[in-house]
């Protein structure tokens, strides 16, 4: 029993961070309908920043992520105008290979001006204790990292279901063209929806590099392509789809790890995935639009 | 004898029934008219007789045979073919392909005699190709075969519906608002041709129509269906009387 | 209309260009007119690609190694020409590039880091009989055909095999921690670390021990706390974790984290300045690794080529880094002692090489083509290394 | 824009012959040691991908069903070409007929019940097919797991890659210029009407998944006997990625186009090799530039061939 709520405890903090990421992912689909590939590379230019924030300018964690995250949201914002603004009207899958040239150009950008080594964050950015309680360990990161993911995710909430910007974006996911008829600003708020989810990403990038410490430009692929999964597992473009997706894919894999064979952990995360996708395809939270004949 | 009886026919959406104890049946080589205001389930009627949506109760029996449930492309190789209230062509096909990708579901050639270039093959093709250049002809689009279907003017994608359809050999047609945005002269000209294609083909039809000058014109008999169930049947004389037929489209008119 | 076709001409030049440009690369192929002032080198190394930052160290350090030698004169009087490219991690590629390395008339080929990388490259060189050194190749096939135990003629490397490594640790394990069970949690995603648990179990067992569990972990990893808490639950007196320091550095960590204080052991994957900084001094006390070179080692080859690469690229050199330069020296060495810059006879000296002091330890080419070194056990002590 | 065909003897002597020359021509070269090795292996890459293009596209661009499993396939197909040649010690031939029946049976067993989602979640089920295939093979033990298998004979000499882009070219371009081609095109352009004009979308879905996933297990025995060593890692999700640029770069729904890609994308990999350090910063600036400019591929989806060069040559229909 302890040892399953060690678990869990370790799989809500893994799914704290997939949770973030995965709904960047899901606002951008929701709008444009395009899988932003370069999701999980965006999360690592915002570890990065963080890491330079607190090593150059020595603020702390906080301060770092703030940096991190306006930073990206500017970033997320350029690479919309510059890549995938210009292809809006082409087909998705036009659309989808940019995303995967934007992810490459940031990769080995860092790469080229940062070297493919990793980086560590300096231990003082964030001391770390341990509680004990009731014989499970709860250190300092996993509360740090989970209550931050709750914060931003109520923030998120918050932005869209009672802000003018909010809605805003729902009536543009909603139907583009009615929305633009009601003098809502389409180009703006698909600019808005890439600014928060790569905020959101900057933020999980600083959550990694608390958490484990060590960054490096490659970072971002795979909890990018976690992320995705859970975001589809949710169903993709819905915002709570995309965090309970998250949470269960963390929890998921820990449990997979923890009781199963860690050899075959990413198989299983995808073989769920699937037998999911195959009883409801749509994703959990997914409503079955049947078409309109 | 009935081509097609239809009976208990029930189908509902999120808890609003949109069909509801729909029952009727079809003459051999009938016209038949459906009708009845907006939002009276005209359409998914069509839907469930082509499989398209799955009844929640009722039997569609079509030439004896039960054919409930079945899949739509199933349901079509018995014989049954529609076109669609808004246009569905292969948009971005030629008027040719149209017509003969209706044809597919008879092909005389199998797969690796395609693969392998058989003389089947070309035999096949070139089969293929006739009967569809006569599809075209009947329906006055022989000399547009190779232009894309969405380049066509508006009348002209309707015609090629139907030909579409009726290149999979039906005993059933089911039009959906045929003559939809069409001029006065247009709907003349498709009321013609639907009479001859039936002569022709030996066609059962259905059609839903908004146009009443056309349903009365060619229509022999005709189902009145309001809020999913039918009101009234009859001859076209019997509907232009019937009372509830009236209210029902006044009322919608009123409101 | 005319933009459009504007568009397409660009991209047909494009297209052009980048023929032309492959035409230039492969195509001097009987190109000699450089032949007499250098030696050409070529270094084929994974910069880009999951293991990116494994070539680009061990390329810089083959660079490095390049530089001196060229400032202390060269070799046979003639400067080296270090033809530097990358194979992006995947072996056709691997391929590929050395065979555009051949045709531009190289001596030697210098990489690729990863076994199944200079598996790739391997057909090539032994057709065009051109030395291949490996710098961190450790799979044992990689020199020998296992299927007819043959030595493959033009393939070296200067590391030592998975196996030395594996029956170093069990033996280190055994006898000087003194333990009878072990668990093993490594990374399964590249046949280094597999290879390595092989052979660690493969001695343990045949020596008496058990082996509790087995677990594995995927390269880029983060979170390990699962499978930990399952090790824990085993009881295991020593915990065997090969793999990089990546994701052995945090492995680590959270072990301690969560209250494992058993022994820990690992290869040479280990080693990197960032062990101490991600794990932290004190979770790594009570770990020990095998290893080729320690940067804290007073020895003063060690220490000027970590001043040197530290000057150069403003970080400490890993042992990709020491490997790279040990690799590019004895390439050196080896040209110089056969006297002329032929493949062939480059590739007879470098069979014939005996107490070249590496700073990865003096080693000799057995005749298997591995290089016969001492193979070092390395404790963390409160953040320091400690040969042991 | 199909053409009804007929038989044309003329033409069919002509192509053939045309096939004939580029075949002498290049065996001719390579025995004559005037194309050195580096060409070669290009030369086999861009062969290789050919066939994995032209087969994706079938999928992808005629069907419409977005496959992002692509690379799992081609796994299939090298470890199963693999298992016959090296271990059991067969000819080459079994090894490339059992990759082509391993690739078709996975692509029907994967494809039976993932072919019911669409858009993004068929191409995420896809994706994860093709890496569950990829974690399975580095967990087997009998294919050396991580490792790999090494010490491949080098047994795909030119006649076999020459012969196998030409069948699969031949294959893929006579079914889709087929009755069952134009319902598998109808599936693509809507599934709905497809399915109420009696085309099976299902089994038309499933046929064109198993057809592409054949021939991408030949590529995977093609490759595995050329490059001399397969590990489960090269056939992750990137390369299925690498060959999704190609298919959608040159053109969804254009054969010639995803040949012309699938040259272009090789050669284009093959130069950048020169610029070790901004390499694939050049290729990701390039691959978006182009998409950008040319969102609908370089053929968009029509096809290079006989009409084209029939107008070069003032030739009238």
């Amino acid at each position: 029993m302890q040892e399953f709520l060690q678990q869990m405890v370790n799989g809500l903090s893994l799914g704290a961070i997939y949770a973030l990421i995965a709904l960047g992912y899901t606002m951008v689909y929701g709008i444009i309908m395009l899988i932003n590939f370069a999701h999980g590379d965006i999360l690592m230019v915002g570890a990065y920043i963080g890491f330079f924030s607190v090593v150059v300018l020595g603020t702390n964690i906080f301060v770092a992520m703030a940096i991190a995250m306006i930073a990206c949201a500017v970033l997320g914002v350029v690479i919309e105008k510059v890549a995938y603004r210009p292809l809006r009207n082409s087909t998705r899958i036009a659309a989808l290979i940019t995303a995967i040239g934007v992810s490459f150009f940031l990769e080995y950008t860092t790469i080229f001006f940062l070297t493919p080594n990793q980086r560590v964050y300096p231990a003082e950015a964030f001391p770390v204790t341990n509680y004990d309680v009731m014989g499970i360990t709860l250190s300092s990161k996993d509360i740090f990292v989970f209550i931050s993911a709750v914060v931003l995710m109520v923030i998120l909430q918050y932005i869209i279901k009672r802000t003018k910007t909010g809605k805003a974006m729902r009536a543009v996911s909603l139907d583009k063209e009615a929305a633009m008829l009601m003098g809502i600003s389409v180009d703006k708020t698909i600019s808005i929806t890439f600014a928060i989810g790569s905020a959101l990403a900057a933020a999980a990038g600083v959550m990694i590099g608390v958490y484990y410490n060590s960054i490096n430009p490659l970072m971002g692929i795979i909890p990018g392509l976690k992320a995705f999964v859970a975001a589809v597992l949710g169903g993709i473009g819905i915002i709570p789809g995309a965090m309970v997706g998250g949470f269960l894919m963390g929890i998921l894999e820990t449990l997979v790890s923890g009781y199963g064979s860690s050899l075959y952990r990413d198989a299983v995360a995808f073989g769920v995935l699937i037998i999911i996708l195959l009883i409801k395809p749509t994703g959990l939270f997914g409503k079955n639009t049947g078409e309109k004949v | 004898m009935s081509v097609m009886i239809i009976e208990h026919l029930h189908k509902s959406f999120g808890g609003l029934s949109a069909v509801l104890d729909f029952n009727a049946y079809l003459e051999e080589q009938e016209l038949i008219g459906l009708i009845g205001p907006n939002g009276a389930g005209k359409t998914t009627v069509f839907n469930l007789i082509t499989g398209v949506y799955k009844p929640d109760e009722g039997t569609i029996r079509f030439a004896g045979q039960n054919i409930t449930g079945l899949p739509p492309y199933e349901i079509c190789s018995r014989g049954i073919a529609r076109t669609f209230q808004n246009i569905r062509l292969f948009k971005d096909l030629t008027v040719l392909d149209n017509v003969r990708i209706a044809l597919h579901k008879d092909v005389q050639y199998p797969l690796l005699s395609a693969v392998f270039r058989s003389p089947g093959f070309f035999k096949g093709e070139a089969d293929i190709r006739k009967e569809a250049d006569e599809f075209l002809e009947i329906f006055n689009l022989a000399d547009k075969r190779d232009e894309i279907a969405s380049n066509l003017p508006y009348g002209e994608q309707r015609r090629l519906e139907i030909a579409r359809a009726l290149a999979t050999h039906p005993r059933l047609l089911i039009l959906d608002e045929p003559a939809a945005g069409m001029n006065p002269q247009e709907t003349a000209e498709l009321m013609e041709l639907i009479r001859s294609i039936r002569q022709q083909f030996n066609l059962t039809i259905l059609l839903i129509e908004h146009d009443m000058s056309l349903v009365m014109g060619v229509c022999e008999r005709i189902y009145v269906l309001d809020y999913g169930q039918i009101i009234a049947e009859g001859s076209p004389e019997e509907i232009r009387n019937n009372k509830r037929v009236i209210e029902a489209y006044l009322g919608e008119e009123v409101s | 209309m005319r933009i459009r076709r504007k568009v397409s001409m660009l991209v047909l030049m494009l297209f052009m260009l980048s023929i032309v440009a492959g035409c230039s690369q492969g195509g001097d192929n009987g190109a000699a007119q450089q032949e007499g002032d250098t030696i050409k080198v070529g270094i084929n190394t994974e910069l880009s690609g999951p293991v990116a930052s494994y070539g680009s160290n061990a390329a810089n350090g083959a660079l490095l190694a390049i530089e001196e030698i060229n400032a202390a004169g060269g070799v046979l009087g003639k400067q080296l020409d270090p033809l530097s490219r990358d194979c992006k991690s995947i072996p056709d590629e691997a391929m590929s590039v050395s065979a555009a390395l051949v045709g531009e008339k190289i001596v030697a080929q210098i990489g690729p880091l990863t076994s199944g990388n200079v598996a790739g490259s391997t057909p090539v060189m032994m057709e065009n009989q051109i030395p291949l050194l490996a710098p961190a190749a450790t799979a044992v096939n990689v020199t020998v055909d296992e299927k007819t135990n043959k030595v493959r003629d033009f393939i070296f490397r200067v590391c030592y095999r998975d196996s030395d490594q594996g029956q170093r640790m069990a033996n280190f394990a055994l006898e000087d921690l003194n333990v009878k069970n072990a668990a093993i949690y490594g990374s399964t995603s590249d046949d280094y670390a597999t290879g390595l648990a092989k052979y660690f179990k493969e001695e343990f067992t045949s020596k008496g021990g058990t082996i509790v569990a087995e677990e594995g972990f995927v390269n880029g990893d983060k979170d390990f706390r699962a499978t930990l808490t399952k090790i824990k639950s085993a009881d295991p007196e020593f915990i065997y974790v090969p793999g990089y320091y990546t994701e052995v550095a945090v492995l680590i960590k959270q072990a301690r984290e969560m209250g494992i204080t058993c022994p820990i052991g690992g290869g040479d994957g280990w080693d990197s300045p960032d062990m101490v900084s991600v794990a932290g001094a004190e979770a790594l006390n009570n770990t020990y690794f095998t290893n080729h070179y320690s940067v804290e080692d007073p020895d003063p080859a060690i220490q000027s080529f970590v001043e040197a690469y530290k000057a150069k690229y403003n970080k400490l050199p890993d042992s990709f880094a020491a490997l790279g330069y040990d690799a590019a020296r004895l390439l050196a060495d080896a040209i110089e002692r056969a006297g002329e810059a032929d493949p062939v006879k480059v590739k007879e000296a470098l069979e014939a090489t005996k107490d070249f002091p590496g700073i990865t330890g003096t080693m000799s080419i057995d005749e298997n083509h591995n290089p016969v070194k001492n193979i070092v056990v390395i404790e963390y002590k409160d953040g320091n290394l400690i040969s042991r | 824009m199909q053409k009804t065909q007929h038989f044309k003897p003329v033409q069919f002597i002509i192509e053939v012959g045309i096939l004939v020359v580029i075949f002498t021509l290049v065996q001719y070269l390579i025995s004559a040691g005037l194309l050195n090795q580096y060409y070669q292996i290009n030369l086999a890459s861009i062969c290789i991908n050919i066939i994995l293009a032209v087969s994706l596209n079938l999928i992808n661009g005629f069907t419409g069903q977005l496959s992002l499993g692509h690379a799992g396939f081609m796994a299939v197909g090298a470890y199963a070409s693999v298992i016959m040649t090296t271990y059991m010690e067969l000819p080459f031939i079994v090894g490339i007929i059992a990759a082509c029946l391993a690739a078709a049976l996975a692509g029907f067993i994967i494809g039976v019940p993932t072919l019911r989602l669409r858009g993004d979640y068929l191409a995420i089920a896809t994706l994860g097919f093709g890496e569950i295939i990829r974690v399975v093979l580095q967990n087997i033990d009998y294919v050396n797991g991580p490792a790999g298998i090494m010490g491949i004979s080098k047994l795909s000499t030119w006649p076999w890659l020459f012969g196998s882009v030409v069948i699969t070219i031949l294959v893929i371009v006579n079914l889709v210029n087929s009755s069952y081609g134009r319902a598998i095109i109808s599936v693509r352009e809507d599934e709905v009407a497809a399915e109420l004009m009696g085309v099976n979308t299902t089994k038309y879905k499933v046929l064109a998944f198993v057809v592409g996933a054949m021939f991408a297990g030949l590529a995977g025995a093609l490759y595995a006997h050329y490059f001399y060593i397969i590990k489960p890692e090269t056939f992750n999700f990137m390369k299925s990625f690498d060959i999704l640029v190609m298919v959608v770069l040159g053109g969804l729904g254009s054969t010639t186009g995803a040949i012309i890609a699938a040259i272009f994308i090789t050669v284009l990999t093959a130069a950048l090799q020169s610029f070790p350090a901004i390499r694939m910063i050049l290729y990701a600036v390039i691959l978006v530039t182009v998409m950008i400019y040319r969102p609908q591929g370089l053929m968009g989806n029509r096809e290079l061939g006989r009409r084209t060069f029939g107008r070069l040559w003032g030739d009238k229909k």
